[in-house]
């Protein structure tokens, strides 16, 4: 692998993580949306440069998917929804911008710690790959974490998911990663049909998701 | 064979002995108390009176009574006469004597107040619960304490058979300290079960104070004349276990010479009349104790009593 | 794909896989009910089979002992559950709490995800594996959401959004192992193939196999339902169907168990890796405890005895954790002895629950004045669940603890106590429910109790008589597991 | 087919019994043919075990291939366990015997008659077990069935946590017994006894082991402070499962204890004694004062038990003290004391259950408040009730004497301890021997007076009946067997023989050899008892007075009204009550034991209501161990239940830290 496609990808990861930053500091839906649209298409292309890289094929396939997927089907979807619904339309969230930005930061640091104890990997590049994509992975979830509203929790988990399938396809000839990056397109479209149900079944007014614990099973 | 004889006969002598000379007992003492307060007092044979002239009244018995109630005063003299038949009063190595040991012997008073207590409960009067439950309050801390005297006893003597022990200490087991404790609890104990003054009063009729009085309440003629004749025998008893443990001088040893027998015998009844003068003068010289300070009377038994025996236990083994 | 000429292993997958797509387009609750029934019988003959001929294992499948005990175990209670669906999801019907197409989905979805479970038991491809579970989890999710009450939906969001972060952490480890694989057994599907991986595991980077062991073990955890990953579980449980809870709790653990143990045997045989044990131990213990403690104050029959599902997936780990070939067997043990108890005891509930018309465990009372046999069998059960001789899992958490004890005290005295604390929260809530004054409602229940009837048969035989060539088997297994 | 076979093909019978009584159980004439068969079945048992104590063969083993599959089903009967099946199925068969009349007003018949078989059945294969596994499932399916039993009046106030309490102390007993087991067994797993005392385990160890053993299976016996769940538990069965569970049940607990303890552990270490010495004699001490406050029947009786387990332990633990000080006659003669008392326990014990049961029957009370005059009512029932109180209370020529005067003779060979600890200890525990005894003499004249004495304070008490003629025949056998044991115990302590050399390497001297019956534990002139003459000498010399006496004297008899000092009260109200009756041992006591709080609530003049005298007494051990537990355990399961309602982002954030929290320490890791 020569040193410009390492540095491309290594480039292209790195955006990842930046993007998932910027995904932190949101503060409207819509921009929110659009930061994960931005998210996906630097998905796409890594995925593609790592398919150029490894001239795998169905690496191809795959960065297809969440392009048109991600990129457009899922973001254009959920404007649709909240427009419907009428969500209000900012995030809201549990901590204040500056200290989720400092967590982010401390679990990107964490992550690049726990993958510099890995030392067989004969290329940097994958285990770079792997740093970022687990320090995405992370910063999905803590999005998820200190985010009220449903729609952000769903973007939440799709950038974790992003994350995912970053690995995937650095990992070099990892079979399967159109099949998992279907499968996750299903969990995906069932979270955002999930958000569509309770609309639909005029269950919930909002998607907020304290309105689906209203309901508590045994409480005292 | 004939020496089984022999024992036989001097056996029963000693239970007659007993049971004939416990009136005359209480009657000295009764003597002696109404001499020391100045007054005549009745003849020094005034309880065999006494007991004559129960006995020949008809018995009037409550409604409620059970048969319980009648059957009681036979069972309390039973049990009574036995343990006393047990000590050797003027001789040791009875016939009978090892057929039953010190213990034995508190159990033995221990189920005569049993029934006694139940006799009190049976008729269901105040008075006779009241009784029983003092009296059963009263023996909860006697008998402890007398067990644990002895325990004494037996460490020093090695052995808890009444005869060996007194066969012990005629063979002169020194002075001990140990001794002079067991002396003072057994006094003690013995005040307190036979319902003497401080415990309690055997003349007095007067509701609050009554302990033993107040259980045989109820009875009356033949039945009463047995439970008096049984508390006398009661007295005569401790009075021969102090003596015969603490003074046993003069005591006839066992398979010893029918002389020294009679000898003994006499010596015994010398020592009964002045441990009954002693009683006397004891009685009449102390006033009578609230109930509830009888515990703690009882308590300083118990404790000296456990003292002993707790010296004993580390200072010596048996052989 | 090794011999997919119909041998036992095409038979546990391709039928249930037909019949759901049968049932799918089949009217009338009654046939499918009937049909249902039939293909999970047929599911447990075929997967009886392995007991005599083992099918060849290839790059994607692969039956070997370990599996062969969860493959059957899983089949029977799929088949049993299958009977006692049959007769009690009328009802559901009756009382019009399920419409016939809810039903004929429900029926198609009970094969999906016994398909998904059979092909996850026997993935030899980790990828596989990773897929199957998905699958199962995601009909559960279906399934749980399918009274449509808001409790219900409630339910199924919780576990769908919980259920699907755990998948994505599993998957994560997964590519995390083909990352170690890699540099050792070359790009391509081998790095992903388990009986591969074992092969080569010393050789893999240790750093990188204890990343992935830590995200696989949180991710299929939360399918394990460990504490604190458990949260989906109880309410899944609860407001569900009936027959779905003692399958989630029978089986679906189970599956998700198996998946943990696989990767364990993975660390295990790379010297320079950290030790699983510990880790699944202490996950084991905290269940254990938490479970017990919240015992105390359920308020509804499902979630209690889906929390003692939890309290048992405990000590199960913990067994597991523990390793040793006694440890190991007592797992084994304990395992098949809760899944046979636990669903008998949801299928009971089942009954309950018809014949009183509530789950409230308040306003249930006097079980043995009202219904003597289902109080009776309810009795039976959370004694046998509790761990009263001469049921089954006395049987092994005799083993779990006096094995534990010789080596780690400690350990074994918090294991105690878990199990004592559970055990006073059980029999403090049987003791209400099956004893004391009847409360109102005495329905006659329409479902069948033969299912219950024999897995307390099987339990009650287990815990006086173990077959000697089963124990020949689990021992296998034990020595197998380290 | 040897004993031990016999014995295993009738607990299969009872186990088969209990299961053909699921199904007959609501017919007529269930109870009597369940009790029929019990009777039958405990009588062979009680037959096979008396032959096998008797006929003194060696040990005999058995093993079925269920179980444990690499262990298998162990079972042994040698001299200890064929002496406990003894005195088990003497209880039984006095149980069914009893049933069969008793049985008849059970309201609920189908809830106890499954389960007395098995109760049965289960008690007597904790005996002949020979491997741990075996052992407790027997002991766990013993305290299941007796669970049951009590559950049976499930309706009743109360009862439901009697229940609970009890079931809980059982399976915690059961844990400490199998960590105990597990101790022993050590890591390889072998769980046979026969590998246990292959491979004695290490001092630390074994003495680890034993303090399990003494928890576990104290808890079962009740020694204090694991006493609790007794006197509820005990008192809410059936009287005739009252009599077992108390009896003996709790003498199979003191078996677990003694194989354990002198067979399983090895070298006994005199250390071990001290604290078995010490809570065998609080635990007497602590039951005999609860006894004493009791006002309802059966609790009395329960607490008595408790009272007896802690003298039995007592003599365990001196015999246990005397071996390891290398005296074995002192500890064979401690240990004939515990066994022969273990018995007499189970004689007197069930009797008076059985009278507290025909009590019940006859008037539908156990409040002694509203009891009275019944040995006029029921003069037989009144009559063995009596003698077992006679035994109880220790009193000579009864077997309950019997086995305290050993202990005492045991007890003055204190002195014989090479340790101080010991010979401080001994006497100590001497006293509080004592003291317990002459507490037990005033209990058990209240438990018998208050009842059965006096003048009838209800109408139920009033109208009593005499009960069946199958109780009666139960409870003249128990009686009888109580007279005998204390007039011929020479006899018993011979038969003891075997067990003590088996327990403790040595035995007493023969008392065969002893003229005129009498018996000596070490030798004659140390200290010896003849039953059979001081009960002739009572006899004769009460006959003769009685005699001489009506014979010479007056025989007249009048019946006339109560004198009471003058002023005779017609009320029953004014008799002694129970309360009162206890109210100046209370106020000696009470003070330390109970925390008794008297509260007088006087009206002042004018007021119309009437004065209230309360009193309250408290269990320490409730308020002190108990209460707080359970207060613990419900404020932590309060805690941990909020985080059963947390929102799907919180339990996230749960499973986020897990993450976070396990790759620190990945990141952490060397």
């Amino acid at each position: 692998m020569t040193g410009l496609s390492f540095d491309v990808s290594h480039l292209l990861a790195g955006g990842l993580v930046l993007v998932s930053f910027m995904l932190l500091y949101q503060t409207r839906l819509f921009a929110l949306l659009n930061v994960f649209a931005l998210q996906a298409v630097i998905l796409a292309l890594s995925v593609a440069w790592q398919a150029y890289v490894q001239d795998a094929i169905h690496l191809y396939v795959t960065a297809a998917i969440a392009f048109a997927f991600k990129a457009v089907i899922i973001p254009v979807a959920l404007h649709r929804i909240i427009s419907r619904l009428g969500i209000h339309r900012d995030v809201e969230n549990v901590v204040g911008i500056g200290p989720t930005m400092l967590a982010g930061l401390a679990l990107v640091a964490l992550s690049i710690v726990v993958m510099l104890r890995v030392v067989s990997e004969a290329d940097a590049l994958a285990r770079e790959d792997l740093a970022f994509a687990l320090s995405v992975v992370l910063l999905g979830m803590l999005m998820m974490v200190v985010r009220r509203n449903a729609v952000s929790m769903v973007v939440g988990f799709m950038s974790l998911e992003n994350g995912l399938i970053l690995a995937a396809a650095g990992a070099k000839g990892m079979p399967l990663v159109v099949e998992i990056s279907v499968a996750f397109s299903v969990l995906v479209a069932f979270t955002v049909i999930g958000v569509f149900l309770f609309r639909i079944s005029e269950r919930f007014e909002t998607v907020d998701a304290r309105a689906l614990e209203q309901f508590q099973g045994d409480r005292l | 064979m004939t020496g089984l004889a022999v024992d036989l006969v001097f056996q029963l002598m000693q239970m007659t002995l007993v049971i004939l000379i416990a009136p005359l007992l209480t009657g000295l003492v009764r003597a002696v108390k109404a001499r020391l307060t100045r007054r005549r007092g009745p003849p020094l044979l005034q309880p065999y009176r006494d007991l004559a002239r129960l006995v020949r009244k008809e018995a009037v018995v409550a409604d409620s009574a059970s048969w319980l109630f009648r059957t009681t005063p036979y069972v309390v003299l039973a049990a009574t006469w036995v343990a006393a038949a047990l000590i050797p009063t003027f001789a040791t190595g009875l016939l009978f004597s090892w057929s039953a040991d010190l213990i034995a012997i508190v159990a033995l008073l221990g189920s005569a107040r049993f029934f006694l207590a139940l006799a009190g409960l049976d008729v269901g009067t105040s008075f006779g619960g009241l009784g029983a439950s003092r009296e059963a309050m009263f023996a909860s801390l006697a008998e402890p304490a007398m067990i644990v005297i002895v325990f004494s006893l037996a460490l020093i003597a090695g052995s808890t058979q009444l005869s060996t022990v007194a066969a012990a200490m005629t063979s002169g087991v020194g002075l001990r300290v140990t001794l002079g404790m067991a002396l003072i609890a057994l006094v003690i104990v013995a005040i307190a079960e036979n319902g003497r003054i401080p415990v309690d009063n055997p003349a007095t009729h007067l509701e609050l104070t009554m302990v033993h009085e107040a259980m045989i309440l109820e009875y009356s003629g033949r039945h009463l004349a047995v439970i008096e004749l049984a508390s006398m025998l009661k007295l005569t008893l401790y009075v021969s276990l102090i003596v015969c443990v603490f003074v046993p001088w003069g005591i006839a040893i066992a398979d010893a010479g029918v002389g020294d027998r009679l000898a003994g015998a006499a010596f015994y009844v010398a020592k009964l009349g002045v441990a009954g003068v002693l009683l006397g003068v004891f009685e009449t010289s102390i006033a009578k104790m609230r109930v509830f300070r009888v515990p703690d009377f009882l308590g300083a038994a118990l404790m000296l009593g456990f003292l002993g025996a707790l010296l004993l236990f580390v200072s010596r083994t048996l052989k | 794909m090794s011999g997919l000429p119909l041998d036992g292993l095409a038979a546990i997958l391709v039928l249930p896989a037909a019949t759901a797509a049968l049932l799918a387009f089949m009217p009338g609750y009654r046939v499918s009910a009937a049909i249902n029934v039939a293909s999970s019988l047929l599911t447990f003959l075929a997967s009886l089979s392995f007991l005599f001929v083992k099918p060849a294992s290839g790059d994607y499948f692969l039956v070997d002992d370990l599996n062969i005990v969860f493959v059957v175990l899983n089949t029977f209670v799929a088949f049993t559950a299958s009977v006692f669906s049959a007769s009690y999801i009328g009802h559901e019907l009756e009382t019009g709490r399920l419409t016939s197409i809810h039903l004929r989905f429900y029926h198609a979805m009970y094969q999906a995800l016994t398909f998904a479970m059979n092909l996850a038991l026997v993935a030899n491809n980790i990828g596989l594996m990773w897929v199957a579970i998905e699958m199962a989890t995601l009909t559960t999710v279906a399934m749980v959401g399918v009274y449509r009450t808001q409790a219900a939906i409630e339910a199924a969001w919780k576990y769908f959004v919980l259920g699907s972060v755990g998948i994505a952490l599993a998957l994560f480890g997964t590519i995390l192992v083909y990352m170690a694989a890699r540099p050792v057994l070359g790009e391509g599907v081998g790095g992903m193939v388990w009986t591969t991986l074992l092969g080569r595991v010393a050789e893999f980077d240790p750093a990188l196999l204890n990343l992935a062991f830590v995200f696989l073990m949180l991710g299929y955890g939360t399918k394990v339902g460990l504490a604190p990953l458990h949260a989906w579980l109880p309410d899944a449980h609860a407001e569900g169907p009936t027959p779905i809870s003692a399958v989630l709790s029978g089986l679906l653990l189970n599956v998700a168990l198996y998946a943990v143990l696989r990767f364990k045997l993975l660390l295990d045989a790379n010297a320079r890796a950290i030790a699983p044990g510990p880790l699944m131990a202490t996950l084991g213990l905290v269940s254990l405890i938490f479970a017990a403690f919240m015992l105390y104050r359920r308020r509804d029959i499902k979630r209690l005895f889906a929390f003692s599902s939890i309290e048992h997936m405990g000590i199960i780990v913990f067994a597991f954790g523990m390793g040793g070939p006694l440890a190991n067997f007592a797992g084994l043990l304990h395992m098949t002895m809760h899944s046979l108890t636990k669903s008998a005891i949801f299928f009971t509930v089942g009954h309950i629950a018809q014949a009183k018309g509530t789950q409230q465990i308040a306003d249930i009372r006097g079980l043995t004045v009202s219904h003597p046999a289902l109080g009776w069998s309810l009795v039976l059960g959370v004694l046998a669940i509790a761990g009263a001789p001469p049921l089954g899992i006395f049987t092994s958490e005799f083993l779990v603890v006096s094995s534990t004890f010789a080596r780690a005290p400690w350990l074994a005295l918090l294991l105690v106590f878990g199990l004592l604390v559970a055990f006073g929260a059980l029999i403090l809530r049987l003791q209400g429910m099956a004893f004391g004054e009847p409360s109102p409602g005495d329905r006659q229940t329409t479902a069948s109790t033969l299912p219950i009837a024999a897995h307390f048969g099987l339990v009650l035989l287990a815990g006086l008589y173990l077959p000697p060539p089963l124990v020949a088997w689990f021992q296998h297994v034990a020595t197998m597991l380290k | 087919m040897n004993l031990l076979q016999a014995l295993l093909a009738c607990d299969a019978a009872l186990l088969a019994l209990s299961v053909v009584a699921v199904s007959v159980a609501r017919r007529s004439g269930a109870s009597a043919f369940v009790y029929g068969a019990t009777l039958a079945l405990s009588a062979a048992l009680l037959a096979a075990a008396a032959a096998a104590l008797i006929g003194r063969a060696g040990p005999a083993r058995l093993t079925l291939p269920i179980g444990l599959p690499w262990v298998g089903a162990n079972f042994r009967l040698d001299a200890l366990s064929a002496f406990f099946a003894v005195v088990v199925n003497l209880g039984g068969a006095a149980a069914s015997l009893y049933a069969l009349g008793y049985g008849r007003h059970e309201r609920e018949p189908a809830r106890v008659l499954p389960f007395f078989p098995a109760f049965l059945a289960g008690m007597n294969v904790v005996l002949i077990a020979d491997d741990a596994y075996v052992f407790l499932v027997a002991w766990e399916f013993m305290s299941l069935a007796s669970w049951a039993l009590v559950m049976a009046h499930h309706r009743d106030s109360g009862v439901a946590r009697a229940g609970f309490v009890y079931l809980v102390m059982a399976s915690f007993g059961t844990l400490a017994l199998l960590l105990a087991f597990g101790l022993l067994a050590g890591a390889g797993g072998g769980y046979g006894f026969d590998a246990m005392r292959a491979a004695p385990p290490a001092a630390g160890v074994a003495a680890l082991a034993l303090a399990l053993a003494l928890v576990g299976a104290g808890s079962k016996a009740g020694l204090a402070p694991l006493h609790v769940w007794l006197p509820l538990a005990h008192p809410a069965a059936p009287s005739h499962v009252s009599a077992l569970m108390s009896g003996v049940m709790t003498k199979v607990a003191v078996y677990a204890f003694i194989r354990i303890a002198f067979d399983l552990v090895g070298r006994p270490d005199w250390r071990w004694s001290a604290p078995i010495l010490a809570l065998g004699a609080a635990t007497a001490l602590i039951g005999v004062l609860h006894a004493l406050m009791q006002t309802d029947l059966k609790r009395v009786l329960a607490y008595s038990t408790i009272e007896n387990v802690g003298l039995i332990f007592v003599a365990v633990g001196l015999a246990l003290a005397f071996k390891a000080s290398g005296l074995p006659g002192a500890a064979a003669l401690a240990m004939t004391a515990a066994l022969f008392h273990a018995l007499n326990h189970a004689l007197f014990k069930s009797l008076l259950f059985f009278g507290a049961g025909a009590v019940l029957t006859a008037t539908g009370e156990r409040r002694m408040g509203r009891l009275g005059g019944l040995l006029n009512r029921m003069p037989a029932t009144g009559f063995f009730v009596l003698t077992g109180c006679a035994a109880i209370a220790a009193l000579p020529p009864l077997n309950g004497f019997v086995s305290e005067w050993l202990m005492l003779q045991a007890i003055l060979l204190g002195p014989q301890f090479p340790q101080w600890t010991l010979k401080l200890l001994t006497p100590a525990v001497g006293a509080a021997v004592a003291l317990t005894a002459a507490l037990a003499a005033a209990c058990f004249v209240r438990a018998f007076g208050i009842p059965f004495l006096g003048r009838p304070r209800s109408d139920e008490a009033a109208k009593a009946r005499e009960v069946d003629r199958f109780s009666l025949a139960a409870m003249g056998a128990l009686a009888a067997l109580c007279l005998l044991a204390g007039v011929f115990p020479g006899v018993v302590i011979d038969t003891l023989k075997p067990v003590a050399v088996a327990v403790t390497g040595a035995a007493m001297p023969l008392q065969a050899e002893i003229p005129w019956l009498s018996i000596a534990p070490i030798a004659e002139s140390r200290s010896s008892y003849n039953g059979l003459l001081v009960f002739l000498f009572i006899v004769a010399s009460g006959a003769m007075a009685a005699s001489v006496i009506h014979r010479f004297a007056s025989d007249a008899l009048r019946r006339a009204p109560a004198w009471d000092c003058g002023f005779p009260d017609s009320s029953p109200a004014t008799q002694y009550t129970a309360e009162s009756f206890s109210q100046p041992i209370r106020r000696v006591f009470g003070g330390y034991v109970f925390r008794g709080r008297e509260r007088l609530d006087m009206p002042a003049p004018g007021e119309t209501r009437p004065a209230v005298h309360q009193l309250v007494l408290r269990d320490p051990v409730w308020d002190g161990f108990y209460t707080p537990l359970g207060e613990i355990v419900g404020a932590i399961a309060t805690r941990l239940n909020r985080l059963q309602f947390l929102t799907i982002r919180q339990y996230l954030s749960v499973v986020f830290a897990a993450l976070v929290a396990l790759l620190l320490i990945l990141a952490a890791w060397p």
